[in-house]
């Protein structure tokens, strides 16, 4: 499945790389997120509890890996999700651009999903996965709007 | 009791059916002797996949839990399965044969394919401890294009051969090449047929109990073939056949997939019943089985036709790939059949076919009712629908001009038929069979007046008319023992299991008729081989073409015992005593009788002597096995309606003329062609398996993969024409799969025949009101 | 169910075809299994457990419901009927009659369910049009039938009831 | 396919009910007809620790007329009630159009409104016709109770304005308003299924023959109930002929943006929401000439 667009955000590219590349953020941005910790150079580890209507406490083993980092325009995010529903893997490219005064963020993300949540729950994957992207993004802006707020305006 | 008449050919109702009706009828499930252990599997979510670890430890002292297993817990136990069908010998032929292991081992080459197996002692347990099961595995690329799959860089399946062919094998007649260049046109089209399930409202299932003292065996499982089963058991578990008792009890629908012996769980429950000296039971559960239970029909065809001006087949060339899943255990039979039954009811001066079959990343592909059969007939019947639209043809007439005469026959196609035996049509005669469906479907009338007049009223109705043979009734053979009882009432024991078509009925017909008593007096065994150890098997339609016959020569026999005995006591010559009335008498003398219980208990004396060469009792053992095939026909008729706006289509009528030979009993007949029209439909318009590029079913469940239901299948109007096949006794041939092979070509013509002018061809089955969306979007000039 | 301890359990009284029938269950049972497994009427039979197929259809207080979509422990101080419930001792009840009349089974697996959501239809609907009865029927998946024997089998039910 | 263990209560009085989701909070999951919630249950999708189930709470089951005219609904109402009930029929044709579309009686006879108006399926006909019905739903909790428009309930994916602790009591449907006309559309695989789009309904002329108040809802395209504020201006203030129903169609189809699954393309959606939509439209404005008339 391939998930893409844009998003506009207020603050330069400096500011919107810093965000997406702090663990707390990504935690904020991917719904349902725990306690994800850096565990190596751009690899971090958590957990995922995702709550879907009927389908409660999906969890999975969370591994998030950034490649191909080129600050402040655009990195590759690997995300590896394993648990006993299935699993889910993605590879998401994201790349930021000036866009006056704020960053614009085009985003084109192919996402597997497989096991019993893609056996049976095929007719909500595309529902599913555009909230759950509106969710984080919104997340998102809302963080950085905080820390333009907290006087981190340049 | 008063005469009876003829009981062949008679709607007589079933002797099954009350115990089916009142819940008193035993299906696998409803085995349950207290202490049973329950199995369930873990099976994986990846489609292609090293497995680096499996952890059962948690799972292993979870409470309630007996057993846990993976391969390396089976030890010595653990061996590739059998190859179930040698490959046909046809000249040139590729095959390499991978079969699959009781557990997945160093690899995953489907979804679903089971890692672990854990005993508990309920089922309940069982699934919570698949929960404590920690697996390690390493996702490879998976292989669903069949194309894809072959080009080199593809990702390999079975990496000792190097590449993902399975098999490949051409057959041919004629001079194909010369046809073409003498053809008027050549009509060239690539076809896709795609996957389904069985969809057997049971699942399966298997129970064993393992007996100590007795050192038996005893297993039952919803299969078609016990008796292989049996065979098959005794030997993995280093048994005798005599201490393994296989009972295939009512099994709720077989379809083709319950005959795939042996599957993982149908080794694996046994064998744990051994090893934990208990009960164990393994019931698949509805998502289990779109991974578990095998499937069919993925092809694609690149196919063409080279026809004359007057619409007369030069020749066919086709070239084909088929699907056949991770493994390949049934050989040739699905593509051989499909390569044979395209020829269908035409004379086709020249021939050149060869499929190619392809590993993919998919769950076993194993007949399905049709078993190839509709693929062929879908692309040949498309083929000469092009053909008529570019000639200016009425889809009837090109048909017509193309059919086999009567004279042709036994008609020799001069190429190998699944079993091995040379493609010979025993008999037929078909123009009248598309005549009768025309007259019947009143085609003429429909593109008259009909059709026109509802275009006028804005709705779009259109007509689609087909015809196919099926190839039925091949060997190796059956038996059956048919017995007198002191009682009165007849017993007969035969090798083939039933699923629902009726052998308790039908074979109790044909006996009933030869030894002159009520079909209710005839008690039917099948699928226990306890009560009959020799046979093969429910498949092919082959059930009354070959266990039907041995059924009747066992009978002819015993009644050629009766009549002597009786001519003895009766004191009259053999030739003056006739079987009726459940008794043997004088002929022009009815008063002079003796009932075939007393008969019974006269033929097994307690004192006196037996005189030397005869036999005790009234009973006889017959087998039959036929040199090949018989091979039925037929035209199926369809009309449809179609919303041009939501692309939805409904079914308004459906006409089958059929001719299977001899009808013993019309309504059973209709029921099995009236059932495989529904299944047809379903891989017409409804039924297909959803994977996406990784090999994940997107639909497992019957929420998402849609059967048809009673508002989507019409009530088929149907008649028989009887052409006897001269190769049994009865003249009897094969039904079971008739009514799912034409559908899907019947459905493609009728809805291009509705939307006629717009130019849609429809190329691919099944066909969703999507994909109907999609094909009229890419037409020129399409709405938004 | 074996391996559950009484801890976990819930005292039940269903009324089952007319046989008041007392269990302690777990919560989890599926009255399917209950019926099968506990009280072995095996006559209801599963083949889905997602509510689709209703092969496991019974009637719940005369109410035709899938009985894997229900808890046992739901059960408690109501009726259930299940097929086994329909024929009088060797008596087909007319409506497994005109099944076996109109051949509307083949393998029978489904044939159950189907009967126990054909009894109060008929009930409600006596002289049913074939559209009524294909609606009807639109609840339960055969794959043997093609479902023109069972329609058969309602119109002759009903015409046997003197309903033309 | 067996549920995972779970705590089952089965309260008889509200307050009890309302007592054990405070006490168990996230792990609770109230249980209506659980004809949506079983079988996640039974694939283990769903995984509740805790089972209230509330089938013994007579009270908020039955059916009943307003002063005003319309129908006060509890939630627990099974769905083939309110299918055999002539005040249904006659107050709110739109829910009676509806109902025979959900699955089949089989789970009609089990699944209430009140359950599937909680469980807010992006595909399910009832919450699309609440909002073109206008209704008014009670919702209530240990810490009281409140009244919420329909449109105000439904909050997207699978979620509603239920507070945790809180249950949707009771549903209030208004008497339809003189003149009004209603008419619901559904394309579904097979009749039963989920469907791939479907549209409620209504319309409402003045005296002479103008649109004066259009409702379109749609479901099945979304996250769940969809309306089209923009196809009711379309036709507002106008004689409703076929080029303005086609109109109004044709702002839904733009104003769409639905989602795909295997058994329909976004594209797919769009063309059947449109189409709906306008049969629907032509239906409902049929049915208030008759009443107007």
């Amino acid at each position: 499945m391939i998930v893409k667009g844009e998003h506009a955000f207020s603050g330069r590219p400096e500011l919107v790389w810093a965000l997406l590349l702090d663990p707390e953020v990504i935690a904020k941005a991917m719904p349902g997120t725990r306690e994800l910790a850096l565990t190596a150079p751009n690899r971090y580890e958590g957990r995922m509890v995702v709550t879907i209507g009927p389908v409660t406490a999906a969890e999975f083993a969370l591994v998030i890996m950034l490649e191909e980092l080129a600050p402040p325009r655009r990195f590759v995010m690997r995300v590896d999700g394993n648990g006993r529903f299935g699993f889910t893997r993605g590879t998401a490219r994201v790349e930021l651009a000036a866009n006056d005064g704020g960053t614009m963020m085009r985003y084109e993300a192919d996402l597997q999903v497989g096991g019993k949540i893609a056996a049976v729950g095929q007719r909500l994957l595309d529902v599913v996965s555009r909230t759950l992207l509106r969710a984080g993004l919104a997340a998102l802006g809302k963080e950085l709007e905080h820390r333009l707020g907290d006087g981190d305006r340049p | 009791m008063t005469e009876s008449p003829s009981w062949l050919g008679r709607r007589v109702p079933r002797n099954e059916d009350a115990r089916l009706l009142t819940g008193r009828a035993l299906f696998v499930d409803d085995v349950n002797p207290p202490g049973t252990l329950h199995v369930a599997f873990f099976r994986s979510d990846h489609a292609h996949a090293l497995i680096r670890g499996i952890e059962l430890g948690t799972a292993r002292r979870r409470p309630g839990v007996v057993a846990a297993y993976t391969a390396a817990d089976l030890g010595e136990f653990w061996q590739p399965g059998q190859l179930l069908v040698a490959p046909v010998p046809v000249e040139g032929a590729v095959f390499h044969a991978v079969t699959q292991g009781p557990l997945a081992r160093g690899k995953v080459c489907c979804a679903g394919e089971a890692l672990a197996m854990v005993v508990a002692e309920s089922r309940y347990l069982a699934e919570d401890a698949l929960a404590d099961i920690q697996v390690d595995l390493e996702p490879l690329p998976a292989v669903g294009d069949l194309e894809a799959a072959l080009a080199p860089g593809a990702p390999v399946i079975h990496q000792g051969l190097g590449g993902n062919l399975a098999a490949r094998a051409r057959q041919r007649k004629g001079d194909y090449e010369a046809a073409r260049a003498a053809a008027h046109r050549v009509i060239a089209r690539r076809f896709r047929y795609d996957r389904g399930v069985s969809g057997a409202i049971e699942n399966r299932g298997i129970v064993a109990a393992w007996d100590p003292r007795a050192e038996e065996l005893t297993v039952w499982d919803t299969t078609q073939a016990p008796i292989p089963i049996r065979n098959g058991l005794a030997r993995v578990l280093g048994l005798r056949e005599s201490q393994v008792r296989v009972i295939a009890p009512f099994i709720g629908g077989g379809f083709g997939p319950k005959i795939m012996m042996h599957y993982p769980e149908e080794l694996l429950v046994p064998w744990a019943a051994r090893r934990l000296g208990a009960t164990v039971k393994w019931i698949e559960d509805r998502q289990e089985s779109f991974f578990a239970t095998t499937q069919e029909r993925l092809q694609i065809h690149d196919a063409e036709l080279a026809v004359a001006a007057d619409g007369k087949i030069l020749g066919v060339r086709d070239r084909f790939l088929h699907d056949t899943g991770a493994y390949d255990p049934y050989g040739l039979t699905i593509p051989i059949n499909t390569q044979c039954t395209l020829l269908g009811l035409y004379d086709v001066p020249c021939y050149d076919s060869e499929f190619t079959v392809v590993f993919t990343n998919r769950p076993i592909v194993t007949p399905v009712r049709g078993a190839g059969r509709q693929h062929g007939v879908f692309v040949m019947e498309r083929l000469l629908d092009f053909a008529a639209r570019e000639l200016g043809l009425d889809p009837v007439e090109i048909r017509r001009r193309n059919l086999l005469t009567p004279d042709r026959f036994p008609h020799d196609h001069g190429i190998l038929f699944q079993d091995s035996a040379p493609l010979i049509y025993d008999s037929g005669n078909y123009a009248p069979l598309l005549e009768r469906a025309a007259e019947r479907v009143e085609y003429q009338r429909f593109k008259r007046e009909t059709q026109p007049a509802a275009r006028a009223g804005g709705r779009r109705l259109g007509i689609g008319i087909v015809s196919y043979v099926e190839g039925t009734g091949i060997g190796p053979y059956e038996g059956a023992r048919v017995t007198i009882e002191p009682s009165g009432t007849v017993r007969v024991a035969t090798g083939v299991g039933t699923q629902g078509q009726g052998h308790f009925t039908t074979f109790a017909q044909i006996v009933a008729e030869v030894l002159g008593v009520e079909v209710g007096r005839v008690e039917v065994v099948t699928g226990d081989t306890r009560e009959f150890g020799w046979g093969s098997g429910t498949f092919a339609s082959r059930g009354i073409v070959v266990a039907g016959t041995a059924c009747h020569e066992a009978a002819c026999r015993v009644r050629a015992k009766a009549v002597a005995l009786a001519a003895e006591i009766l004191g009259v010559a053999a030739e003056e005593v006739e079987l009726a009335s459940a008794g043997a008498r004088v002929r022009g003398a009815p008063q002079r009788r003796i009932g075939l219980g007393e008969l019974a208990r006269r033929a097994n004396p307690l004192r006196g002597a037996v005189r030397p060469g005869t036999e005790p009792g009234l009973e006889a053992t017959a087998y039959f096995g036929p040199d090949r095939g018989s091979t039925a026909a037929g035209v199926h008729a369809m009309v449809v309606e179609v919303d041009p706006e939501t692309a939805l289509v409904a079914i308004r009528r459906y006409v089958v003329v059929h001719d299977c030979g001899r009808v013993i009993n019309p309504a059973i007949v209709d029921g099995q062609i009236q059932g495989g029209v529904a299944h047809g439909i379903g891989n017409a318009f409804y039924e297909a398996l959803a994977w996406d590029e990784n090999g994940q079913l997107l639909n497992a469940s019957f929420m998402d993969y849609l059967l048809p239901t009673a508002l989507d299948v019409p009530t088929v109007e149907i008649v028989h024409l009887e052409t006897p096949s001269p190769l049994n006794p009865l003249g009897v041939k094969g039904v079971g799969e008739a009514g799912a092979i034409p559908t899907a070509a019947a459905f493609a013509q009728a809805v291009e025949d509705a939307l006629a002018g717009t130019g849609l061809e429809i190329l691919e089955a099944p066909l969703s009101p999507n994909r109907l969306f999609e094909l009229l979007q890419a037409l020129p000039g399409a709405a938004r | 169910m074996p391996g559950v301890s009484l801890a976990d359990t819930h005292p039940v009284v269903v009324t089952v075809n007319g046989v008041p029938r007392e269990r302690a269950v777990e919560p989890r049972l599926l009255l399917s299994d209950f019926l099968r497994h506990e009280l072995g009427l095996t006559g209801t039979h599963v083949g889905c457990e997602h509510g689709v197929c209703g092969a496991c259809t019974v009637l719940l207080d005369g109410e035709a419901v899938r009985a894997c979509l229900l808890f046992a422990v739901q059960t408690d101080g109501h009726e259930v009927t299940t097929v086994e419930g329909l024929a009088e001792g060797e008596d087909l009840h007319p409506l497994q009659a005109a099944f076996r009349e109109a051949h509307g089974l083949q393998c029978g697996f489904c044939t159950p369910g189907v009967l126990m959501t054909l009894v109060p239809f008929l009930a409600e609907h006596p002289a049913p049009t074939e559209a009524d009865i294909r609606e009807a029927l639109s609840g339960h998946l055969c794959r043997c039938t093609g479902y023109a024997g069972m329609v058969e089998a309602v119109k002759l039910a009903a015409r046997a009831a003197g309903h033309p | 396919m067996k549920p995972a263990p779970f705590t089952y209560h089965a309260p008889a009085s509200l307050e009890r009910a309302f007592a054990l989701l405070d006490e168990h909070g996230y792990d609770a999951k109230p249980l209506a007809g659980g004809q949506s919630l079983v079988p996640a249950m039974n694939f283990r999708l769903a995984q509740p620790a805790v089972l209230i189930d509330l089938n013994r709470l007579d009270r908020l089951a039955g059916i009943e007329p307003t002063d005003a005219g319309g129908l006060r609904i509890g939630a627990m109402t099974r769905q083939r009630a309110l299918e055999r009930d002539p005040r249904v029929a006659r107050v709110a044709p739109l829910l009676a159009q509806a109902l025979p579309h959900i699955a089949h009686p089989q789970i009609r006879n089990r699944g209430t409104l009140g359950g599937s108006l909680a469980h807010a399926d992006p595909a399910s006909e009832l919450p699309a016709v609440m909002l073109g019905l206008g209704a008014r739903l009670r919702l209530g909790g240990s810490r009281g109770e409140r009244w919420l428009p329909a449109q105000e309930f439904f909050l997207g994916l699978f979620s509603t304005a239920l507070e945790p602790g809180e249950l949707l009591l009771e549903i209030e449907i208004p008497a339809a308003a003189p003149g009004s006309g209603w008419a619901f559309e559904e394309a579904a695989r097979r009749h039963g299924d989920f469907a791939l789009a479907g549209v409620a309904a209504g319309a409402r002329l003045d005296a002479d023959g103008r649109c004066r108040e259009t409702t379109v809802v749609l479901f099945g395209v979304g996250e769940g109930p969809v309306p089209v504020p923009g196809a009711a201006a379309a036709l507002a203030g106008r004689r409703p002929s076929a080029q303005r129903i086609a109109e109004a169609a044709e702002v839904v189809r733009s104003s769409l943006d639905p989602p795909g699954d295997i058994h329909a393309s976004p594209a797919y959606r769009r063309r059947l929401a449109a189409v709906l939509t306008r049969r629907a439209l032509t239906r409902a404005f049929d049915a208030a000439g008759k009443a107007s008339a």
